[in-house]
């Protein structure tokens, strides 16, 4: 053996290296070497297939429970099942779907490439996050299965602490999933600062990766609260501090204070990442950079910090002081600032753009419309008077759902479709697309517009019957859920297609200025930006090819002959 | 990329350039972990202040059951033991293998010693009754301490509210004491690392993140110890 | 206006200062709603991708044009939050010389006691044109009490009294009563089957509040209640005010009357008189004084096979012999 | 920085991809141990003798200064970049805020109305229902002092 080979066998592998005409999926096999991989586009993967598994599962709760809701009184379950049920489709969709979506999913696959960095900071703490994800999903599962949760996804105390044991397994899983957040977010802020390469300077940065970065700030700083508060509600559950409890001296108004100084932020781990998507896919379909790309950026840091000054109007009502009320209020219309800023921007980018309307691009224009709408209701809950008669109506529920599921969901579907082609290597059928596209705007508005006259009737939320007034609106409500429910199983089928007999897809398919594009995998070599992610005019025709590797060959062949 | 870096570096993985960014990667990593466990004691600490201004009263009676000579000996034993974990980074970045080994050792031996004194007031507080909240059931020497506790405290009756405030110390000192336990387990890895010689002056990082930890695990005590023990 | 925003009837004096603030809040919310869509729209039909025409570059924005959309909504929001909290500081401060009510949220009824020590459950007589405060607590976990005619809305807090006040503007008709939700999820027993039923869970958590004339009020806190209009031309008013109290105070939620067995507790058919089993050991005869007990102390005596899960009831002599009356004259069919 | 004659600079260039320590003396260390035990032992003298109101402010801010010196010296804060700072600073102000804007809560709850948010009924003297019954039955928050005849049953159960 030569001195080399020596020195060669004692360097360990690297977990990195894809060798040339492999891809990630396919230069390793076996369900092994995913469960053990470092690779932070693997891993992506497997929290996409993960998130999806609980936003179905989040998705039938959500269907039963408006099937229960089309007449007032018993329709299919009763009174004990439906709180489990709406408690159960709350959870997951919180904790299990939309905070880890689109960072720990679209984030962990294209962070990295996007700054030209090989992986995240710590690739191992990395695929940890994921063990520990699924760790806290399964006693997410042992508590359904265990009993009986019917507290709410909130978790409100002194209701929380009777019952049986079940709400102290949902506790421990929620608790272990905020961990899961907690490191991703941490990795994310580490890659961020230490991982960049030569020219990725802020100014620079993807408005993906700062609406990523924001969001890891407050997954950082908040959710540590979390789980001192579920520690501290699993304690009381279990021994009986006297804390939250009022039976032993405790504040039940205090717990809310614990839970919504994490809940509120993480409406903004919720938003801030799907905000950052439509950036970049607004960029690209009006192939122009984003207007007051600074300003963009700037919003989203500053929406992470003021989301942690407003928590208090989720409590309003709730008996605290007259004199928390009023400064809670006033601070929570400061956070209507940066979430204009950031629209009015986004119509600009539009102005003189060349913009065409594929499926990414119609997910990025409706959640613009959408979350229009989400915003300007959130100005009726933040008004002291007009919120005293609106808390805890269905006009609260709309007014969420239109941000997070007319906000991030929709942003999640753009990156999802933006991005399909780059993380499977296969094209979808865009026709399918737009159907299904039509279908889950139509039903969603249908869905939740129809509770914001139902709440600003009176309609409380969290009601299992109701009075017979409210029946037409819970019928058109119902009808809403069902057409979304086709839409996605429309898309679900779109994707399975393209999975199965889509069209290659060329590295570049909708012609993208954006650094994760251009190349196979992550960059070859350590790259050195020289031009911006949405400089359109400053990239070589080769960047901005849509076509297979092949294509681009015949083209450049029919142009030297010419 | 510098292969050449990768030659002589085992320690460097392979999607770091240089050990440097390798290790400020580490150490803003384990800031940002540091800062999340700050929050989390965070919690307590409002819980403490919300209820402490509450119930004045429970707190002092409270904090006079509490043997402040105790606390004072674990307060001075962590801060030494913070000091032999520094000196337990300075050893390994000079590249003084035996030292290094040493002075963790001692940071355990310190830990433990943190660990028996809190065993023997756990052990009295659970003998006399001073339960949290629900199981509070003083009885036997515990009430004598309660008449005299309320006595120094100049408090004219036994405080409803104690109850909370021994929840509260139980969860407190319960969640510090976990960290320490962690804490212990981890220097002692440490300690096996160093043994097997992973460390050089080049290469020291792991034991600089163990020590950042363990010195946030002495700054919570520093605020614990006045905040618990020494109320008028 | 109103039936286009569809909010419910104005019953208290807040009612139009909130819904002028909320028509405003509705108008200005569609006029940016309409801009911006409409923006939206048009850059993207007029810059649609065609052939031969590139985008034109973005620059270097427009820093003024930014300064200006970041900072002009602030007068608007300013103005909101002034509007919003001087009707709430009004909601939050009551007059002098209020009529006092106190209100006890439980699972899952609202009981309502009258300065006179009269205690109504899930409906109350108020006042109109009379400030009123209410001063609640709850016995169990959290509720809130919502009034949409009011347009008021506090949570009820067990462990701490919140208050709450209104002036009712106008009578309420029998018809049509003035409506108490519980906005607060306190939950449903479990295994509940009867869950379509008044009081047996969060979503039927509701209270009738009567607007009364002034003088009917000071005559009701003067000479106190007695049996309900409709019993007066019964055979048996008692039996007929036990039926009312029964069918109206949440018994009927856990007690049925058919001597069939199901229920959360006792059936009522048969069991005057009775020995009966009690939980842990022991038997009691069921008769007028034990009846009484487990009216206002339920957990002193369980009867055997049933969980501790009711709660008191405060109801007076008079209310209890009715309710005794009721359950005599069950045996007798 | 007054310290830096304590600590040795590493003289090779900063930009060959090495990690490059601060370390410091080890009578810098000696200095700030001996200057925290002496401020726990400050501490301790401060509680007894009674400083009233100003116990509690005494103790936070000798504790503050405690951990500061632990963060700057042991912690080494002090060489650390700004973002590092800024991080445990970031951490620090959070807690603040939560701790500010919660006792802003709890401690006004019943400013602008007598009743609301008070535990007892001021007129009836009542305790709100869903307290512990055992305040109730004692009669408020101090209950009676315990009858130290019961020790001697107390000691032998337990024996």
């Amino acid at each position: 053996m030569t001195v080399e080979a020596e020195a060669e066998a004692a360097i360990p592998a690297d977990p990195h290296h894809i060798p040339e005409g492999a891809d990630y999926i396919t230069h390793e096999h076996g369900l092994k070497s995913w469960l053990t991989t470092v690779d932070h586009k693997r891993i992506g993967v497997m929290y996409l297939i993960s998130i999806l598994l609980a936003f179905f599962a989040g998705g039938v709760f959500a269907l039963i429970l408006r099937t229960e809701l089309l007449t007032p009184g018993k329709t299919i379950m009763e009174a004990d099942t439906y709180n489990e049920m709406f408690t159960l489709h709350g959870a997951i969709m919180v904790f299990l779907f939309i905070i880890p979506s689109i960072p720990a999913a679209l984030g962990n696959f294209f962070l990295p490439i996007m700054i030209g960095a090989k992986d995240v900071a710590f690739p191992k703490l990395n695929l940890a996050s994921l063990y520990i994800y699924w760790i806290g999903a399964i006693f997410t599962l042992i508590a359904i299965v265990a009993g009986h949760i019917d507290t709410g996804w909130t978790f409100y105390t002194p209701y929380s602490m009777r019952g049986d044991n079940s709400a102290v397994w949902m506790t421990i899983g929620v608790f272990i999933l905020g961990f899961s957040s907690i490191l991703t977010g941490l990795n994310f802020i580490a890659t961020v600062h230490k991982m960049r390469s030569p020219g990725m300077h802020w100014r620079r940065l993807p408005l993906f990766i700062w609406g990523i970065y924001a969001t890891a700030v407050i997954q950082v700083l908040a959710t540590p609260v979390l789980a001192i508060t579920l520690l501290l509600l699993a304690t009381e559950k279990i021994v009986g501090i006297g804390i939250f409890d009022p039976a032993l001296g405790g504040d039940p108004v205090l717990f809310q204070h614990f839970f919504w100084f994490y809940s509120h932020p993480a409406v903004y781990i919720m938003i801030l990442p799907g905000m950052a998507i439509v950036s970049e896919v607004i960029a690209c379909f009006s192939r122009r950079k984003v207007f007051g790309y600074m300003f963009i950026a700037m919003s989203s840091v500053a929406l992470a910090l003021l989301g942690f000054l407003v928590w208090g109007h989720h409590m309003f009502v709730s008996g605290q002081s007259e004199y928390a009320t009023m400064v809670f209020s006033a601070l929570t219309f400061l956070v209507a600032i940066p979430s204009g800023v950031k629209i009015f921007n986004w119509l600009a980018t539009l102005y003189q753009g060349s913009i065409s309307l594929e499926s990414p691009m119609l997910y990025s224009l409706a959640f613009i419309a959408l979350f229009t709408i989400g915003g300007l209701t959130g100005l009726f809950l933040g008004t002291l008077s007009t919120d005293i008669h609106l808390h805890d109506t269905y006009f609260v529920v709309a007014h969420f759902h239109y941000v997070m599921v007319g906000g991030t969901v929709f942003g999640f579907l753009s990156g999802l479709h933006y991005w399909w082609p780059k993380i499977t290597g296969r094209l979808y059928d865009e026709r399918w697309a737009r159907v299904a596209f039509v279908l889950v705007f139509i039903g969603f508005n249908v869905t939740f517009f129809s509770q914001f006259i139902l709440g600003s009737r009176g309609m409380p939320r969290r009601y299992y019957s109701y009075l017979d007034q409210f029946q037409p609106l819970h019928m058109t409500s119902s009808g809403g859920a069902y057409i979304i429910g086709v839409g996605f199983v429309v898309m679900a089928i779109m994707f399975a297609k393209s999975l199965k007999s889509g069209a290659k897809a060329g590295r570049n398919p909708w012609g993208s200025a954006g650094y994760e594009w251009p190349h196979p995998h992550n960059f070859a070599e350590q790259p050195v930006f020289t031009r911006g992610p949405y400089d359109y005019h400053l990239a070589t025709e080769r960047e901005l090819f849509t076509g297979t590797d092949e294509e681009w060959d015949a083209h450049m062949a029919k142009k030297g002959e010419a | 990329m510098s292969t050449e870096a990768h030659g002589d570096s085992h320690f460097l993985q392979h999607h770091y350039d240089t050990p440097a960014q390798q290790f400020n990667a580490a150490k803003l990593g384990m800031w940002l972990f540091l800062a999340q466990e700050l929050l989390f004691f965070g919690g307590l600490f409002v819980a403490y202040g919300v209820f402490r201004s509450w119930y004045p009263q429970a707190w002092v009676v409270g904090s006079h059951l509490l043997d402040y000579r105790m606390g004072a000996l674990n307060t001075a034993v962590l801060l030494l033991s913070s000091f032999t974990a520094v000196m337990a980074v300075r050893s390994a970045q000079t590249g003084n293998q035996k030292a290094t080994g040493n002075f963790l050792l001692a940071t355990i031996a310190l830990a433990g010693v943190f660990m028996v004194v809190k065993y023997f007031e756990y052990a009295h507080k659970f003998e006399v009754g001073f339960l949290p909240g629900s199981h509070f059931a003083p009885h036997g020497v515990g009430l004598a301490e309660i008449v005299e506790a309320a006595r120094e405290s100049g408090v004219n009756g036994v405080p409803y509210h104690l109850r909370t405030f021994f929840g509260l110390y139980f969860v407190m000192t319960g969640v510090h004491g976990l960290h320490v336990l962690i804490g212990m387990f981890v220097m002692g890895w440490m300690w096996n690392r160093n043994r097997k010689g992973e460390f050089s002056t080049r290469y020291s990082t792991p034991v600089e993140m163990t020590a950042l930890y363990w010195h946030l695990v002495d700054i919570i005590w520093i605020f614990l110890f006045p905040l618990l023990y020494l109320i008028d | 206006m109103n039936q286009f925003s569809q909010l419910p009837p104005q019953m208290s004096t807040f009612a139009p200062d909130v819904d002028w603030m909320y028509l405003f809040l509705f108008w200005l919310s569609v006029a940016s709603f309409v801009a911006i869509v409409a923006v939206m729209v048009y850059f993207v039909f007029k810059y649609r991708r065609r052939p031969g025409v590139e985008a034109v570059p973005t620059g270097h924005g427009n820093t003024a044009l930014e300064l200006a959309w970041t900072f002009l909504p602030l007068i608007v929001l300013a103005f909101l939050f002034h509007e919003g909290f001087r009707v709430y500081v009004q909601e939050s401060v009551p007059p002098e010389n209020t009529v006092d009510i106190h209100v006890t949220g439980k699972q899952w009824s609202w009981e309502f006691t009258h300065s006179n020590g009269i205690t109504e459950t899930n409906e109350a007589k108020i006042p109109v044109h009379t400030p009123v405060r209410l001063i609640m607590s709850s016995s169990d976990v959290l509720h809130s009490f919502f009034v949409p005619d009011f347009r008021i809305k506090r949570d009820v807090v067990p462990g701490m009294y919140t208050t709450l006040w209104f002036e009712a503007t106008a009578l309420s008709t029998p018809e049509r009563p003035v409506r108490v939700f519980c906005a607060e999820y306190c939950g449903a027993l479990q295994g509940s089957t009867n869950g379509n039923d008044r009081n047996t869970n969060h979503s039927t958590m509701m209270a009738d509040l009567h607007i009364i004339p002034q003088e009917e009020y000071a005559t009701f806190l003067r000479e106190g209640g007695g049996p309900p209009a409709e019993c007066a031309d019964a055979v048996d008013v008692n039996v007929c005010w036990g039926q009312y109290i029964y069918a109206h105070n949440g018994c009927s939620a856990c007690h049925e009357i058919n001597g069939e067995a199901g229920g959360h507790g006792p059936n009522w058919m048969g069991v005057f008189g009775e020995e009966i089993a009690l939980e842990g050991g022991g038997s009691v005869t069921a008769d007028d004084a034990y009846i009484k007990r487990s009216i206002l102390d339920p957990s002193a005596d369980v009867v055997s096979g049933f969980g501790n899960i009711m709660p008191p009831y405060r109801l007076r002599d008079q209310e209890i012999d009715a309710v005794i009356a009721f359950m005599r004259s069950l045996n007798a069919q | 920085m007054t310290t830096e004659p304590l600590a040795s600079h590493s003289p090779s260039s900063p930009d060959d991809g090495e990690v490059h320590h601060h370390v410091a003396s080890a009578r810098r260390h000696v200095i700030v141990l001996l200057a925290l035990l002496g401020f726990t032992a400050l501490t301790v003298g401060a509680y007894t003798i009674n400083l009233g109101e100003w116990n509690l402010v005494a103790a936070v801010v000798i504790s503050t200064l405690k951990a500061a010196l632990v963060v700057w010296f042991f912690m080494e804060l002090k060489d650390d970049v700004a973002f590092n700072r800024l991080v445990f600073l970031g951490a620090v102000i959070f807690i603040g805020l939560f701790m500010a804007y919660t006792m802003n809560d709890t401690r006004h709850r019943n400013r602008v109305d007598a009743y609301n948010g008070a535990r007892v009924d001021p007129r009836s003297g009542e305790f709100a229902g869903g307290t512990a019954a055992g305040i109730v039955a004692q009669g408020g928050e101090l209950g009676p002092l315990p009858v130290i005849a019961a020790e001697s049953d107390g000691e032998a159960a337990h024996e």
